[in-house]
């Protein structure tokens, strides 16, 4: 039956009403609006690439499409009908399915039962049929050239990128009408990319109508029929993407100029403050090595999963290496826990805000404190004044907008709370700071003042080392930029001149 | 103002307990101006009588008579009750003599030990292999029966050979394990020698469900409530027991008296328990109230209907 | 490594064989089929529970409550038989799942729709349960004159050569394997503890699939329950006290993961096997029963320690030839 | 949100807000407070015996070693972690104390070797839980048979008894009339507990563990030393407890303190510290083991079964939980 869905029965239509519209729906989170009065159309038979910069909206569409989220306000149509997905069981009966931007599968499941769980053959007992849900599996896989993986396996014996096909297998075995792809080649390698892509044709040749996010511009073109533009959670553009060249659309993406919103500043860049060199592990980065001088801003650009975050806290103590060596103020350090990078000078704001970031359910003050309890304590002691005193030397600076310190962290917005991340980590005075991603998710308000604070910082001769898969941000912050891929260093380039496709195409491998 | 006594027992929802209540109400009754607290802990722990002790302790009551789930770890509390002036005595399971004025032994140690080797002996002409399965090995009074029983086997019981003595701790499923056990481990016992209620039921079941009627038989100390189904199919031949209702009324017998003056707890006392009769205080402060009463097909009819 | 992972309930069987053998060395009669088969008898009450404990920890919870739902269920249907012994068995047994599962979904609803922790809400239930025991027996017990001869007799009787109540384990076992690896709400039930978040995407309601494994908790319990009753011929306050944790035991020697979504009918089975065979085995070799304590205290441990090894999350791997290898 | 606007003079934030007494009047600790000031009038009007001097200290006796330990394992359920093998511990260190005792150890000695015990059962836990990363419910589970296990194997169905005169003091002794040394203890280790908790860097740390065990590792916390250390303390505490109740038997038994561990965690869940971790205060806790202590005390003086207190405190636990839920469902604010 799930065959079906792969068998090319109908032929394609080019049919001008679409199979799914969306208009004016909005979706907020406490502090952050994710979405404002969007709108969407799909076509069958055709790919719409849904195009915006990171923390745009794009994946709360995508949520509110597939029964996850519900939308504030606005109305979903599907052929036609008013219809209203309130549960992820909902969306699958209106022929919904999505391979989302996490994998969001069953670590301790077989393969096929990741792929058929929740419609799984059953025999007529009403039992599920496992033998006949193998079989699917495997035909399943097999159709999208994923035959190598083995359907029995245990999920969580899959490397990342087979898990993101499964994933993809999912979405396949539901027999839908619409098919989202949450940037579905960020963990495939080339060639699996190409069979996905020959999987897609395949799909638009059975009328389906198809959503596609991803940042590549290079798979867009070669894949999308129409575009659709979100910028900052609102809809500004969309229509066929054959006659819209590509700097086009980056403006619309962008959509203002870059410039305006990053400080200016002159760089005064010193002496070497850290050195790394063939920094390795087993799994995650081979043969890092580079140096960071005094005052500068170092950006770190490369395509999600290029394995910068790994590097990085592999120099601020969180993860073990393999070989390799570094150097802080030209005397060798291996810190083997985030503590004792702290100690030494070194700071990671990390990615993950929710989960590495904040400690929601204790107060601004005490986020901010807490890697610097030693210096705030006497022997032992907390001192409320001088936590107070830390507290709001740094977060002022950072322009928190906050109603009292002793507020619980949870209840700040996004954008804020990432101001009291920076906030935690700058109280402890450090000598390099490392921030991996540090504008992910916020407004731009926020964005702003976190730059201008960045530029405050190496004034001050501090040194940042900036991860950032943002373009315009690389771009408009750094000094130099380091461009990785694969665990491995693409390149180097100085800040002068350097253009977003040169990064791009280092980012992606592809020769200039 | 009437004599308040309480009557602490090992834990609550004991057939054998609730019987000696019922003895405890009737002496109650029968002096007159008495009021018994029958309370005990859920799970036979001293723990939980400690606390119980101490509650009673602040209700000011005039006696405490309890059957004690340790000899030694209720000494103390017990102690500080009697400083404070209230008349303690054990009664079944006793406490070491430091925590207590007297003790009432249901029955004569040695009989009892004597008794329950009897039981099986008198079905063993031959003699034979018989093992015992005992309560909590903490348990004073079984302790003292077993090692009564283990001192006249040599000379009165010549060709019974006592291969084992295990605990079922008074719970259903450790004395259904600890019985077959012993079946399996000994497979020419004659017989299991349970001078627990708890454990001769759960001997008994095995028996009965391991189809061994006549091959083994279960004997010991027995509620005949309880009991008289496994007379009846012959898994046992007779058991003993004394009668827990004259065990509770002798109890708040004594406690009242040496509470309100009327007798005085020391060596070679003669102190009267009414109905029952009369029982003389060794130099240990312990006496015994009755020897231990058999039933077997002849009886158990009459006496299951009473307790 | 994986090849241990999935052989979990072959390490157990070959754990269980070394026990048998070493028993057998001390106790030739022990490995005789007729002993065995009376060690699975023995054990079945623990591997029922073992099972509906099973359901309720593969979702991330833990029910505390199973044995003291096991005495009141257990309790109320030794009444029934006392005051009314013409109900028929069938009858009876219905009544005591029912009961149970009517107290298994008091736990569930407290936390599915007020989103208690499952241990807080068992740990309350654990008192309130065997309390209620106390009060509905009004303080005493129900013997072995007060339950009518098919109430004892049931599991007793003989079918193709096995008694009934290991007849009652086996159907439970089948049972079990086809609701949990052939039904939809057994799947559920996997997946809720595997990722409850991918769960959501996958349609499923995180809430109703723990009080679903709530309710199969409570219903086993109500089952073991009478069987418990009509077993030892004793309807108690007392009965059962403290097994909730002997059940927990064979779920965690069963290879069942405490943090939820791993674990299989047969390991819980073979675990429950395991604690049963130590029980029933040390009187018979002469071991003092009081190692038998330290010595499932023991097995627990190395039980966890190999899973958790065998349970060791893989990270993602970025570097190509690192995957390759 | 506002547009980009740099702010030349940052605006004040303040301190905290002026602290609202409705927030206290809502406090965890004053629902406790209520409760038990209910219990003790109604333990008062029920019982002529409840409102005495004697009546009361006596009433401390039934909470006194449970709390002991409740304050350390109310910081280590605050980290995220919890330890059911307390009473197995306080049964070992018992044990281990009736061995030292035949071997002629003095009352120091006996001391010693009981905390000495619970420490190092402590650290054992701690270090199969930190060390190998195993779950900590299931490692005590298996400990809890562990240690146990070993008393029953080392005492069987023996005792040991004898313990000296001096020794008695621990469990039997009053520092000054009514107050006993269990209560003075008890009192005397909540103020340090709530010292450390609340005053400390360490018990910050613990909190931040408790709430995110990941951010917390990131800035700079070593968890797992952390956790070692209240598995260690939690250990000591039962090691404390022991001496305190074998004192107070006179007398070890390998079943000693059976179930405690249950009714310590009760405390203090009802405590108002989160099983999940992350939230928790030690004035909860021992208010929880007062109340705990008068309910008990005072059903007895009734002479109401011991199992029926039970049900009450079964209800309690949940009541006390799920009111607050169900309030904020029916007038809840939605989460800002
Ligand atoms: N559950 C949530 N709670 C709070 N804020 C959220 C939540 N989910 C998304 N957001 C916020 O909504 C905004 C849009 O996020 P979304 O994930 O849709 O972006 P995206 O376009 O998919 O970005 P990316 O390209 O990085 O995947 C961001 O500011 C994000 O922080
Ligand atoms: N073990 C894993 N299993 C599955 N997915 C993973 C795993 N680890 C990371 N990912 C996913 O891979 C993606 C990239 O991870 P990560 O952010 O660590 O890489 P990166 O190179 O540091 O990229 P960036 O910092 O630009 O986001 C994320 O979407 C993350 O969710
Ligand atoms: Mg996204
Ligand atoms: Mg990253």
């Amino acid at each position: 039956m799930h065959t079906a869905a792969l068998k090319a029965e109908r032929p394609a239509s080019a049919a001008d009403t679409p199979m799914l519209s969306l208009s004016g729906v909005s979706k907020s989170f406490p502090g952050v609006r994710a979405l404002h009065n969007v709108s969407l159309s799909l076509y069958p038979g055709q790919v719409t690439a849904l195009i915006g910069e990171n923390g745009a909206g794009k994946s709360t569409l995508v949520k509110i499409l597939t029964g996850i989220y519900q939308p504030d306000e606005g109305e979903i149509r599907i052929g036609g009908d008013t219809v209203k997905l309130p549960t992820a069981d909902a969306a699958f009966r209106h022929g919904i399915t999505a391979i989302h931007q996490e994998t969001v599968l069953f670590d301790d499941l077989s393969v096929a039962e990741n792929i058929f769980l929740g419609h799984a053959p059953r025999n007529r007992f009403g039992l599920i049929d496992w033998r006949t849900m193998r079989a699917n599996a495997r035909e399943v896989l097999e159709t999208m050239g994923a035959g190598h993986i083995d359907a029995d396996a245990r999920l969580r014996d899959l490397g990342i990128a087979n898990k993101h096909l499964v994933a993809v297998a999912r979405a396949m075995s539901i027999d839908a009408r619409i098919v989202i792809m949450d940037e579905p080649t960020a963990a495939l390698s080339a060639k699996e990319i190409e069979e996905l892509f020959e999987l897609i044709e395949f799909l638009k040749s059975d009328g389906k109508a198809i959503l596609f996010i991803s940042h590549k511009f290079d798979e867009i073109y070669r894949i999308a029929d129409r575009y659709t533009v979100f910028r900052d959670g609102e809809m500004v553009g969309e229509g066929l993407l054959a006659d819209k060249p590509q700097n086009e659309i980056v403006r619309m993406m962008v959509g203002r100029a870059v410039d305006h919103i990053f400080p200016e500043r002159q760089p005064k860049i010193g002496a070497t403050i850290l050195s790394v060199s063939g920094l390795s592990h087993p799994t995650e980065f081979d043969g890092i090595g580079f140096e960071l001088r005094q005052g500068e801003i170092l950006g770190f650009y490369g395509l999600v999963g290029a394995g910068r975050s790994e590097v990085m806290q592999a120099i601020a103590g969180m993860t073990r290496t393999s070989a390799g060596s570094i150097a802080l103020d030209g005397a060798p350090i291996a810190p083997k826990s985030a503590a004792e990078a702290i100690e030494a000078g070194i700071v990671y704001v990390p990615e993950e805000r929710g989960r590495q970031g904040v400690v929601i359910g204790l107060p601004i003050f005490q986020n901010v404190s807490l890697p610097s309890l030693d210096r705030t304590s006497k022997s032992g002691l907390l001192r409320l004044a001088e936590e107070f005193s830390l507290a709001r030397t740094y977060t002022e600076r950072l322009d928190l907008r906050a109603s009292s310190l002793s507020q619980d962290v949870g209840t700040l917005s996004g954008g804020n709370q990432q101001k009291v991340v920076i906030a935690k980590w700058l109280a402890t005075e450090p000598k390099v700071i490392i921030l991996d991603e540090p504008t992910k998710g916020i407004d731009i308000g926020s964005k702003a003042a976190v730059h201008g604070f960045m530029a405050e910082l190496v004034a001050q001769r501090l040194s940042v080392i900036m991860v950032s898969s943002e373009l315009p941000e690389i771009l408009g912050m750094s000094d130099r930029v380091i461009v990785m891929r694969e665990g491995r260093i693409a390149a180097v380039f100085d800040n002068k001149g350097l253009d977003a496709e040169t990064l791009v195409r280092a980012a992606a491998g592809i020769a200039a | 103002e009437s004599t308040k006594i309480a009557l602490v027992v090992k834990s609550l929802g004991n057939g054998f307990f609730d019987a000696a209540n019922k003895g405890a109400q009737e002496a109650a009754k029968e002096l007159g101006d008495v009021e018994v607290i029958y309370t005990g802990p859920t799970a036979a722990t001293a723990e939980g009588q400690i606390e119980i002790v101490n509650s009673l302790i602040a209700q000011n009551v005039n006696a405490i008579a309890i059957s004690a789930n340790d000899p030694d770890a209720l000494v103390p509390v017990l102690k500080k009750a009697m400083d404070r002036g209230i008349t303690v005595i054990s009664w079944d399971s006793g406490v070491a003599p430091e925590g207590r004025q007297m003790h009432l032994n249901p029955s004569d140690t040695d009989l009892i030990g004597e008794t329950i080797i009897k039981l099986a002996a008198d079905y063993l002409p031959e003699g034979g292999d018989v093992a015992i399965l005992s309560a909590s090995s903490t348990a004073t009074n079984q302790n003292a029966w077993i090692e009564a029983a283990k001192k006249v086997l040599p000379e009165k019981f010549p060709k019974i050979n006592l291969v084992a003595t295990v605990y079922g701790d008074d719970d259903s499923v450790k004395s259904t394990n600890e019985a077959k056990g012993l079946i399996a481990s000994h497979p020419d016992l004659k017989a299991i020698i349970a001078p627990t209620t708890v454990g001769v039921v759960a001997a008994a079941q095995v028996v009965t469900d391991q189809n061994l009627i006549g091959k083994v038989n279960v004997t010991g100390l027995a509620l005949p409530s309880e009991f008289k189904q496994f007379i009846d199919n012959g898994a046992s031949q007779a058991v003993a027991l004394w009668n827990p209702i004259d065990l509770g009324y002798s109890a708040v017998y004594l406690a009242h008296g040496i509470a309100t003056g009327k007798a005085k707890a020391e060596p070679g006392a003669r102190l009267s328990i009414g109905k029952v009769g009369e029982v003389t205080l060794d130099d240990t402060n312990s006496a015994a109230m009755a020897p231990p009463f058999q039933f077997d097909k002849s009886n158990i009819e009459e006496f299951s209907k009473i307790y | 490594m994986s090849a241990l992972a999935k052989n979990r309930e072959l390490w157990l069987v070959a754990a269980i064989a070394l026990l048998v053998a070493v028993i057998t060395l001390r106790f030739p009669a022990f490995a005789r089929p007729q002993n065995l088969a009376a060690v699975f008898n023995d054990t079945s009450i623990l591997m029922i529970l073992a099972l509906g404990q099973m359901a309720v920890i593969l979702t991330r919870s833990i029910d505390l409550s199973m044995a003291s739902n096991l005495a009141l269920t257990g309790m109320i249907v030794a009444l029934t038989n006392a005051n009314f012994p013409g109900i028929p068995i069938p009858l009876i047994i219905l009544e005591a799942m029912a009961i149970g599962a009517a107290l298994g979904a008091f736990n569930g609803m407290l936390v599915w729709k007020l989103g208690i922790p499952a241990i807080v809400v068992t740990l309350g239930t654990l008192t309130i349960f065997r309390g209620a025991t106390f009060v509905v027996a009004g303080g005493t017990w129900v013997n072995a004159d007060r339950m009518s001869p098919a109430f004892i007799a049931l599991q007793r009787g003989e079918f193709l050569g096995l008694p009934v109540l290991s007849w009652f384990a086996i159907v439970a076992i089948i049972a079990f394997y086809l609701v949990m690896t052939r039904t939809p709400v057994g799947r559920s039930i996997y997946a809720v503890g595997v990722n409850p978040s991918a769960a959501v995407y996958a349609g499923i309601d995180v809430g109703r699939a723990k009080f679903i494994a709530f309710c199969i908790s409570g219903m086993v319990a109500g089952l073991c329950g009478y069987l418990w009753v009509s077993r030892y011929v004793i309807a108690a306050t007392e009965v059962a006290n403290g097994y909730e944790l002997n059940i927990i035991a064979a779920c965690v020697i069963g290879g069942v993961s405490i943090a939820g979504g791993i674990g299989s009918v047969g390991g819980a089975v073979l675990g429950a096997l395991f604690l049963g065979i130590i029980s029933t085995a040390l009187p018979v070799i002469n071991i003092s029963p009081f190692w038998q304590m330290a010595i499932s205290g023991t097995a627990i441990l190395a039980a966890v320690i190999l899973n958790a090894r065998s349970e060791r999350k893989q990270g993602r791997i970025i570097l190509k030839k690192a995957e390759a290898a | 949100m506002s547009a980009i606007e740099t702010s030349a003079a940052p605006r004040r934030i303040p301190d905290r807000l002026d602290t609202p007494l409705k927030g206290a009047v809502l406090s965890w600790e004053a629902l406790l407070i209520a409760v038990a000031v209910a219990i003790f009038v109604i333990n008062s009007l029920a019982s002529p015996y409840f409102l005495n001097a004697w009546s009361l200290s006596d009433l401390t006796f039934n909470f006194t070693e449970k709390g002991l330990i409740a304050l350390a394992m109310a910081l280590l359920i605050i980290s995220g972690e919890i330890d059911l093998s307390v009473a197995a511990i306080i049964a070992l260190a018992s044990t281990m104390m009736g061995m030292a005792l035949q071997a002629g150890a003095d009352t120091p000695m006996l001391v010693a070797i009981g905390i000495g015990t619970g420490l190092l059962c402590g650290a054992f836990n701690g270090l199969l839980v930190t060390g190998l990363g195993l779950p900590s419910i299931v490692v005590t589970i298996g400990t809890m048979s562990l240690f146990r296990g070993v008393a029953f194997i080392i005492l069987g169905d023996q005792a040991f008894k004898g313990y000296p005169a001096s020794f008695a003091f621990f469990g039997q002794g009053y520092v000054w009339w009514v107050v006993s040394f269990e209560l003075t203890l008890f009192l005397a280790a909540a103020l340090v507990y709530w010292f450390v908790l609340h005053r400390t860097s360490f018990g910050r740390r613990v909190f931040a563990i408790g709430n995110n065990p990941v951010a917390a590792q990131f800035s700079g916390v070593r968890e797992a030393r952390v956790k070692f250390i209240l598995f260690c303390l939690t250990g000591l505490m039962a090691g404390v407890a022991s001496v305190l109740i074998t004192s107070r038997l006179g007398s070890t038994r390998p079943s000693i303190a059976q179930g405690y561990e249950l009714e310590v965690i009760t405390m203090v869940v009802l405590g108002g510290v989160s099983i999940l971790g992350g939230a928790g205060s030690i004035v909860g806790v021992v208010l929880a083991a007062l109340i705990m202590g008068m309910v008990t005390f005072g059903f007895g003086l009734l002479n109401v079964p011991g199992i029926v207190m039970s049900i009450f405190i079964g209800l309690l636990l949940i009541l006390v939980i799920a009111l607050p839920i169900i309030w904020r469902r029916l007038f809840g604010r939605r989460p800002a």
